[in-house]
């Protein structure tokens, strides 16, 4: 199934990379990809019934639009905190809970997190995930980590769970 | 064009790169494919050796443009066919040497993958019509150098092949940019073409500069004085059969010949680049015959006898370029040339058989210090006899052919009225009977309780070395002046006359 | 426009300064590998408008190799960070 | 390495894998080849040795492979080129195939053959290289 | 004119790193830094006012391209640094275990 | 152009100079790799994306080598102090820095200034001939046609090194 | 459609200038890594996504398009591999922290 | 003249197939190789009575062209390969053969299995015809080649398994190879000059400096072979290690024979002596006879003292060369042969001593002059002879020696002036050389018997033949030596020789006398001191053989103790003035220096690089 899915991938992103239709590309499109699908199969990600859910699709959109709003307005706020003279800063590491269970899930959370400027993924243990912020605004743990991670992690689930 | 010239390259590659496959499943190919390779490459180096005709292929078949040569040329004169023979039947004599000897290191494959590399590598840079191309080829053969001087991996190998390396790389980048330099002034690569476009330029101070680097580069290579500094250690490291090939003909192959070739073929040599080199090749001389005749390890003492040695072929040829560019007689720097071709293959025999015996004398007593050694004439006749043979041999002794070729270097140094240079020659021939001497006295004589067991080497060891100390022998033949016109004429002449040269290549 | 672009190119390049200037100062050898992941995605950039000062969509091929091992070198150095072998 | 550099490992190194591929086959067209396409599959595999370890893979296996491979392509590039030595045309290094449009995808003779061949050698020998040096270290510590 | 000083600069910064340090890695490094700055030379060299890249697209009429053939010898001669920077750190690493030292000057087991 | 080169160029100094002082071993990797990668930009600008492409990924790998030796060794510079010996390399190295610009710039003098090249060898790679080899890339219709002897060798060399790197890395030398 | 990009372009280029200048200001590591490295990453995005607008949806836009995610996915995770490597590394949190949850973890 | 191809390639060919028998059938090899000898010595004779010419490889061989190469090859090979049969020549080249047959006699009985030399037999063959081939070689470079051989052979025929004789024959062929090196430099220097090679055709005056720079290097050349100052110290190492058969052969009779053929074609074929060189090589004569009969002097080792007696004697031969006048021509040849004839001797004496007694030094020996009755009356005769008691042999020559620079002494160049000093050392030479002989018979034959010599025999037929032969020549060349031998051997040479006042001299007489009387005188002088000595140890039994011993050796230790010579013996002992130690020393020193500059620090090693680059640069631009 994996190697199906990856294979189908790959040749869309190898029609996308050359940008041709001709009979030639197609061809060599499809070996690269059954190489690529031989060779690393094995290894890509798992439970991939999950991409046959157009749901998922949708609400992948959403997220993306609503990450790509946090990350502006996130940047922002960086940007402004850098440029300052004084330099408002008040960074930490703080333990964040999460209810994702799905290994891709919790690595999309993490990495949304650390994409979002301001706040960074250590690491990943259990449910909790911890992070390093540049200006922890409050020291109730509800709080922040409402901040943190609360704008994501429903997309995400919706998306991946 | 001859379809042999390609072979030199595609054969020894073909090996190469098919031993790591088939030599995984059995043994014996890797050892038996090598010497049958070498063997091959014997036979057809010296059918072109004995047959005069000279001539030039393009790889790839681009025929020249407007008169400029656009493909690679393969140059194949008298210079290059005498160097490839020297190749070819020193590679096939050590490789076959290698059969027992290399079988007490581990992955044996790998040896015999770079050994055919480096030969390879050599007959590219000899075939090279160029520039570019020869350093490519230089490359390979460094790098396999590299890896086999470090084959034992032990302390000294591994810093041995370190410092090799380093100076090696900076030989190289100095090879590149003046490679970069002329193709500045001269907007092509062609050896030939260069030659020619250089001819309406008359940019002496950019001649010089590039003409400069280019001496210290390939000086590295041949490890000539004040550049030799990493060959006693490398050469002193590395397995025995590999320290043949590296005395014996690499430093011959990547530096004396690419040096030579490029000053006769490639620029117009003035007299002060002459001196130059010629003083380069006197110092070498001395400073290397100085240096060898206190050490005590066998291969140390043997690697400095090879920047001695090195120096009387660059002294030969620089007696050679001075006479020329001062319009002196033409007959002279013949003479000069020829005995410096000539003390380049018997340099190749004598030295190649001088690292076997080392080899051969490490193989059984594990050691290679004189003071450790001693007594070994009567357990190991035939390693003591060529070792003699090889040492009177280097010393000049007759009737052997060292001998013969000092002597024409030396006649000829008297002819052009360069008797210091022809009193150093003989000096320092003296002192490097010296230290023959004192090899032959502490290694095969004297006694010693600690080998009195051992035995003569195996077969394949044996066998190369009673070849080689025959040729020792057979090769004083060369002095006779037909045999010498055979050999030797071709590539003087293709060295001397610049025309020659360029008609091979662009053919007006 | 072009002309601009290549403006805007060289304020990228010159951003390239920054990234030195971290390498150099450190202090902590963390900071440097921060300089040199960063100096990669600023090249990044570089191709990309590249890309359209001249006209070649190849140059962000380049630009995509680019990301692909400046990825590859700093998880490199990530790795050396946690005191790991690299086949850990 | 942490989760999500697994998992990310996971989802990029096939398409890096197959960008190599697209360096590699487009050569000739763009700019890269065989070095630069070979060098990025290498770095696919690379990819995958930093972030998964030993345990998945089994490098000194590997490695025999990448060797293996590394000498059979290399030694396709050379009959390539002998080919047109051996059988007609007698130059070594010919470009003996129909050179095709300029810009075409399939064109320019052998060169692509070459690019692709010489790619695997490059990504095999890189490969090696960088598994010598780490099952070296494995060595070491036994 | 400026730039091939420069370019010669780096080059000889490299030359001043073999010469003074004493460090295995940073010699690798000098070297390194040596090829760089050759590479750049022929690229320089090869350099044509207004040129574009030697690829052909179709694009432009009557183009001027900047020469190709340095930069086919750059490849090749990155590609041999590459080899080369490979084998000297085999090198290294092996030297460190054997003596336990990355300094060139305790690295002299063999001399006279 | 050359401004932009130069600086760049300056900027490739002073990494390099970074390098070789850094105080410990990772820095100057990775000041190295700073010099390696603007290296690319020159390529990008001089326009040679094929070089530039190239140099990416072999840098990148360098680099990957040299942590990989860094991280099996020490990352701790020597501690050593200036000695006598040290001084007199340095002033030496200035010697020798200052004698070979001075040859450079007049050995250079005459020749074509930058960006002023013609072409000799290589106009019938750019000429109507390169339609010859069909490929729309020259430096790879260089590359793998003209000069495709070249590219085995450089093939080659990677070969031997990977075999060399092999043999070296070997724990036992001999049986 | 070549002004919008223009205007990207500019922007992500600004994001770099700011990120930039974190790197040099930003006290620590952790800091730095943060904010720099997510601007620049931005604004390469934004460049890229000028790229998009320049090109249209051929050739170079594809590629941009392509790089985009790619470049996301992979600045964010080497960031994250920084910030851990270098925690495990024992670089310390810098003087203005207020909080350090994950010294236990470590720690145990 | 076949007999050209066959005494000079037979016994090589011989020699090299002797090889492939093994050595345990040692005495097979002995008697093959005494066929051979005996051949070549009857092609010898062949040579000496037939005609005089100069004959080229094509005569030889004759033009059997059977291919293209093989034709060019002999065409170009004639050029070299030419061969010379002069009344010299001739006279040589029978000695040598005549030498070689007896030694290779003796060496059917010398060499046993004890002996740990390998191809004896094979070397001396290919000794042989290589000496054969140097002595009737027209052409320099063809004489260089086999002069070559030589050295080497010389080198293998010492070396033995010990530690000594293997430094022996390491000194021995690099002086030997050093000389070699030297001439290759003057032929070339002829070449230069007179465009031939041919000794024949050469007459070179000495007038310039090149010029004489070719002839000191071919001297240098005969000197070293034949052993005289400063390239002798070879001879006295090689004597002492060597074979007795090896030195009787090589050292004292080829080489002498080879040494001063070639001297005296330099000094008179081939250059035209200027005065100064006529100095040069009267003042080496001298100093060769001096410094090593003073050496001789104080020797406790037998072999080591009949080495520097090898030296001393050639003095005599350089003196009478270079005198350049044609009795002193003739006086240096016949004193050659006879040096040649009682030097064999000698050596022979001394094997057979050794072998018997397995002895050394003269201190172990005595009183054998019993047990081996043959061998001591030979060795007495060979002495007077060596030290010039008339009527043998060595006294005719020296006799002739002194006559020339009686005669030379009427010319008016500045060596001539010098004439009385010449003949001064001369006898003096000769009074220590009887001096040393003295001990050297008492020392071994006469005194006290040693107990421990009790069984030991007079040496079997092969021993003592071909010693006695040598006697019997010795006698015979001394006593027919002006009606017979003298003109005979030399007339062909340098046409009718007439002596003055041949043996009425009453100048000569004296001479004579005075150099016994002298010689006696210095013994007795040493006996005194000595009684002295022995009467303190009076009673004293059990030092018996110390007391033997100090009967012999004794006063030469107060030579040996004599205010300045004692600091010049010290400085000799410790090869202060041995040419070889000298260089030696000086190589070392530098190389020692030259090893410190490589540190094995990489980074000098780039600096060396660079340094040279610059440097280059800076010379050129
Ligand atoms: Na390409
Ligand atoms: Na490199």
């Amino acid at each position: 199934m994996k190697y199906i899915a990856l294979f189908i991938i790959s040749l869309i992103f190898w029609l996308l990379l050359t940008f041709s239709l001709t009979t030639s590309n197609i061809i060599v499109g499809i070996v690269a990809a059954l190489a690529t699908t031989i060779l690393f199969g094995k290894f890509f990600v798992t439970s991939i019934y999950k991409f046959l859910q157009p749901q998922r699709y949708f609400w992948f959109i959403v997220y993306l639009i609503i990450f790509i709003w946090e990350c502006l307005k996130a940047n922002i706020e960086v940007a402004y905190r850098v440029l300052h003279p004084a330099m408002p800063i008040k960074p930490g590491i703080v333990k964040i809970k999460t209810d994702l269970k799905t290994d891709i899930a919790k690595t999309t959370l993490a990495n949304s997190i650390t994409m979002t400027p301001g706040t960074i993924t250590v690491d990943i243990i259990d449910d909790y995930i911890y992070v390093h912020w540049i200006y922890i605004s409050t020291d109730d743990p509800e709080e922040y980590s409402d901040k943190v991670s609360g704008r994501f992690e429903k997309y995400i689930k919706k998306i991946f769970e | 064009m001859n379809s042999l010239i390609p072979l030199f390259i595609i054969i020894p590659l073909a090996t190469a790169f098919i031993i790591p496959v088939i030599g995984k499943l059995t043994n014996y190919f890797a050892k038996t494919i090598t010497p049958v390779m070498l063997l091959i490459l014997c036979f057809f180096s010296i059918s072109l050796l004995f047959c005069s005709k000279q001539e030039s292929y393009i790889v790839g078949g681009w025929q020249p443009v407007d008169d400029i040569p656009i493909g690679i040329y393969l140059v194949l004169d008298g210079f290059s066919k005498l160097i490839l023979c020297i190749i070819s039947i020193i590679g096939f004599l050590v490789a076959f040497y290698s059969i027992s000897y290399i079988s007490k290191y581990t992955s044996e494959n790998n040896f015999y993958a770079l050994f055919c590399l480096m030969i390879a590598g050599m007959n590219g840079v000899v075939l090279s019509g160029d520039l570019f191309n020869m350093f490519v080829f230089l490359e390979i053969s460094v790098i396999a150098s590299y890896a086999l001087v470090a084959f034992g991996v032990g302390k000294n190998e591994l810093e041995a092949s370190f410092k090799y390396q380093v100076l090696g790389n900076i030989a190289s980048f100095l090879i590149l940019f003046s490679i970069a330099l002329l193709y500045w002034q001269t907007k092509t690569l062609n050896i030939a073409d260069i030659s020619d476009v250089l001819q309406t330029h008359d940019d002496s101070v950019f001649l010089t500069f590039t003409q400069i680097l280019l001496i210290t580069g390939f000086g590295l290579k041949a490890a000539i004085i004040p550049f030799h500094a990493w060959l006693p250690d490398a050469h002193s490291s590395a397995p025995s059969p590999v320290s043949a090939m590296l005395s014996g003909v690499l430093i011959k192959a990547i530096g004396v010949y690419v040096l030579i070739r490029l000053f006769f073929n490639m620029f117009e040599f003035t007299y002060e680049i002459a001196v130059v080199i010629t003083v380069l090749g006197t110092l070498s001389m001395i400073i290397g015959s100085v240096l060898a005749i206190n050490q005590w390890d066998i291969k140390r003492l043997l690697a400095y006898s090879s920047i001695s040695q090195i120096g009387y072929i660059i002294l030969g040829f620089g007696i050679g370029m001075m006479v020329l560019s001062k319009g002196g007689k033409e007959g002279v720097a013949v003479l000069a040339i020829s005995g410096s071709l000539f003390h380049m293959v018997n340099h190749s025999v004598f030295k190649g058989l001088l690292f076997l015996n080392a080899g051969a004398i490490e193989y059984r007593t594990n050691t290679r210090d004189m003071n450790q050694l001693g007594g070994l004439a009567e357990n190991m006749p035939i390693t003591s006899t060529s070792s003699l043979g090889a040492s009177m041999s280097i010393s000049g002794i007759p009737p052997f052919n060292g001998f013969f070729s000092k002597l024409i270097i030396i006649i000829a140094a008297v002819q052009a009225k360069f008797y210091l240079l022809a009193f150093l020659a003989v000096m320092v021939s003296i002192i490097t009977l010296a230290y023959f001497l004192k090899f032959q006295k502490s290694v095969f004589y004297g006694k010693n309780k600690n080998f009195r067991d051992i035995k003569e080497v195996p077969f394949t060891m044996s066998f190369s070395m009673i070849i080689l100390v025959i040729l020792c022998l057979g090769l004083s033949v060369l002095a006779i002046p037909s045999v010498r016109e055979v050999v030797f004429d071709q590539a003087v002449n293709s060295l001397i006359n610049l025309d020659e040269y360029l008609n091979l290549v662009i053919k007006y | 426009m072009i002309d601009y672009l290549n403006i805007l190119l060289y304020v990228q390049i010159a951003l390239c300064v920054f990234c030195l200037y971290r390498i150099i100062r450190g202090p902590s050898i963390a900071d440097r590998m921060v300089g040199i992941d960063i100096f990669g995605i600023l090249v990044v950039g570089i191709c990309a408008i590249l890309t359209i000062t001249t006209k070649r969509s190849y140059i962000l091929d380049i630009g995509i190799a680019w990301i692909i091992l400046s990825f590859i070198g700093t998880l490199t150095l990530a790795k050396y960070l946690s005191g790991k072998k690299l086949n850990e | 390495m942490s989760l999500i550099v697994k998992k990310v490992a996971q989802l990029i190194t096939g398409f890096i894998f197959l960008y190599g591929i697209y360096i590699i086959v487009h050569g000739h067209l763009t700019p890269g080849g065989g070095f630069a396409g070979g060098a990025i599959v290498a770095g696919a595999y690379i990819l995958q040795t930093l972030a998964f370890g030993r345990d998945t893979l089994l490098l000194k296996k590997k490695e025999t492979n990448t060797s293996l491979s590394e000498s059979i392509s290399i030694l396709i590039a050379l009959m390539l080129a002998g080919a047109g030595f051996f059988i007609g045309t007698k130059v070594f290094f010919n470009n003996y195939l129909p050179t095709g449009k300029i810009g075409d995808l399939v064109s320019a003779g052998t060169i692509p053959l070459y690019n692709i061949f010489i790619g695997i050698e490059v990504a095999a020998a890189l490969l090696t290289i960088f598994l010598a040096l780490l099952i070296y270290k494995e060595e070491i510590e036994e | 004119m400026i730039v091939y000083i420069l370019c010669f600069v780096l080059f000889l910064v490299g030359l001043y790193g073999v010469i003074t340090r004493r460090n295995l890695v940073k010699i690798v490094i000098s070297l390194s830094i040596m090829e760089f700055s050759i590479f750049i030379f022929l690229a320089l060299i090869g350099y044509i006012d207004g040129g574009i890249a030697p690829i052909i697209t179709g694009q432009d009429i009557n183009p001027t391209y900047v020469d190709p053939l340095p930069q086919a010898m750059v490849l090749t001669a990155i590609v041999i640094g590459l080899a080369t920077t490979a084998m000297l750190m085999a090198i290294a690493i092996r030297l460190y275990r054997k003596y336990g030292t990355f300094d060139i000057r305790e690295i002299k087991n063999l001399k006279g | 152009m050359e401004v932009t080169l130069s600086i760049l160029l300056g900027f490739m100094i002073i990494g390099a100079i970074f390098a070789l002082h850094a105080k410990d071993l990772l820095s100057a990797v990775i000041a190295a790799g700073i010099v390696g990668y603007s290296l690319v930009i020159c390529f990008l600008l001089l326009k040679a994306p094929d070089l530039a492409i190239v140099q990416v990924v072999v840098e990148t790998i360098t680099l990957i080598i040299m942590v990989a030796v860094v991280l099996d060794s020490t990352r701790e510079e020597l501690k050593v102090k200036i000695d006598t010996q040290q001084i007199f390399n340095i002033s030496l190295a200035f010697i020798f820095m200052l004698a070979l610009i001075f040859f450079f710039v007049q050995a250079t003098d005459m020749l074509n200034p930058f960006g002023q090249h013609s072409l000799r060898m290589a106009s019938a790679y750019v000429g109507e001939t390169a339609a010859k080899t069909g490929s729309a890339n020259l430096v790879t219709g260089v590359l793998f046609d003209f000069r495709g002897y070249d590219t085995l060798g450089e093939a080659t060399i990677l070969f031997t090194a990977a075999i060399g790197v092999l043999t070296i890395l070997r724990i036992k030398g001999k049986k | 459609m070549e002004i919008i990009g223009f205007i990207l372009i500019c922007v992500g280029i600004l994001f770099n200038l700011f990120g930039c200048i974190g790197l040099i200001r930003l006290p620590d590591v952790y800091n730095r890594l943060q904010s720099a490295t997510k601007c620049v990453t931005l604004g390469t995005c934004s460049i890229l996504l000028g790229v998009l607008f320049f090109c249209g949806f051929a050739g170079a836009g594809v590629r941009a398009l392509i790089a985009l995610p790619l470049l996301f996915l992979s600045a964010t995770v080497a960031a994250h591999a920084l910030v851990k490597g270098a925690y495990i590394f024992g670089i310390k949190l810098g003087d203005k922290s207020v909080k350090d949850d994950y010294k236990d973890v470590i720690k145990s | 003249m076949n007999e050209i191809t066959y005494i000079i390639c037979l016994p090589i060919f011989a020699g090299i197939l002797l090889f492939a028998i093994p050595e345990k059938l040692k005495t097979i090899k002995g008697i093959l190789a005494s066929i051979i000898s005996l051949y070549a010595l009857y092609q010898s004779i062949l040579v000496f009575n037939g005609q005089v010419g100069i004959y080229d490889l094509k005569q030889l061989i004759g033009d059997s062209g059977i291919c293209q190469l093989y034709a060019n090859s002999l065409n170009d090979a004639a050029k070299y390969v030419t061969f010379n049969i002069d009344s010299l020549s001739q006279l040589i080249i029978l000695f040598v053969n005549i030498f070689a047959f007896l030694i290779v006699i003796y060496s059917l009985f010398y060499i046993d299995k004890n002996k740990k030399i390998y191809n004896y037999y094979a070397f001396f063959l290919i000794t042989l015809g290589t000496s054969n081939g140097a002595v009737l070689s027209n052409n320099l470079l063809l004489f260089l080649t086999f002069w070559g051989i030589l050295g080497f052979t010389l080198y293998k025929l010492i070396k033995g398994a010990d530690e000594e004789s293997s430094s022996a024959a390491k000194k021995t062929l690099i002086i030997v190879g050093a000389s070699d090196g030297i001439m290759i430099l003057g032929i070339a220097i002829i070449w230069k000059i007179t465009n031939t090679l041919s000794i024949n055709e050469l007459n070179l005056a000495t007038n310039n400096a090149l010029t004489v720079t070719a002839f000191l290097a071919l001297l240098i050349g005969s000197f070293t072979k034949a052993g005289a100052f400063p390239f002798h110290t070879w001879v006295p190492d090689y004597a002492k290690n060597a074979p007795a058969s090896s030195s009787a052969y090589m050292p004292a009779s080829l080489d002498k024979l080879l040494g001063i053929y070639f001297l005296a074609r330099i000094c008179n074929n081939m250059f035209v002596l200027n005065q100064w060189l006529t100095f040069t090589l009267l003042t080496i004569g001298v100093i060769t006879i001096i410094t090593a009969v003073f050496m001789a002097l104080i020797q406790h080792n037998y072999k080591r003292l009949l080495g520097f007696h090898a030296v001393s004697q050639v003095g005599y031969m350089i003196v009478g060369l270079g005198l350049g006048t044609v009795i002193g021509v003739v006086a240096g040849l016949f004193h050659m042969l006879n040096n040649v004839l009682y030097k064999t001797g000698l050596f022979l004496v001394s094997g057979n001593v050794e072998k018997k007694t397995g002895k050394t030094d003269i201190d172990d020996l005595g009183g054998l002059s019993k047990a081996m009755p043959v061998t001591f009356i030979c060795a007495l005769i060979f002495a007077l002879s060596i030290s010039g008691i008339p009527p043998f042999n060595g006294f005719a020559s020296k006799w002739m020696i002194y006559q020339g620079i009686i005669e030379f002494g009427q010319g008016i160049g500045i060596a001539n002036q010098l004439w009385i000093v010449w003949l001064g050392l001369a006898v003096l030479g000769s009074a220590l050389t009887l001096a040393s002989f003295v001990k050297f018979i008492s020392g071994l034959f006469l005194g006290r018997k040693q107990k421990e010599f009790e069984k030991v025999k007079e040496v079997n037929i092969f021993g003592w033949l071909p010693i006695s032969l040598i006697a019997i020549g010795c006698i015979v060349f001394g006593v027919f030596s002006t009606n017979y031998i003298v003109p005979k051997l030399f007339n062909p040479i340098v046409g009718e020789i007439k002596l003055i006042g041949m043996w009425n001299s009453t100048t000569v007489s004296i001479l004579v006398l005075a150099s016994i009387v002298l010689g006696l005188i210095i013994y007795l002088i040493g006996n005194i001191k000595n009684f002295r000595s022995e009467d303190s140890f009076v009673g004293g039994g059990e030092t018996m053989r110390e007391d033997s011993g100090m009967a012999t050796t004794g006063f030469y230790e107060t030579i040996r103790n004599f205010g300045f010579l004692s600091t010049l013996y010290d400085k000799a002992e410790k090869r202060w003035f041995d040419i070889y130690d000298i260089s030696k020393k000086i190589i070392l020193w530098f190389s020692k220096g030259l090893q410190g500059v490589h540190t094995g620090v990489l980074t000098n090693y780039a600096i060396w690089v660079f340094a040279g680059l610059i440097i280059m640069l800076l010379i050129l631009l």
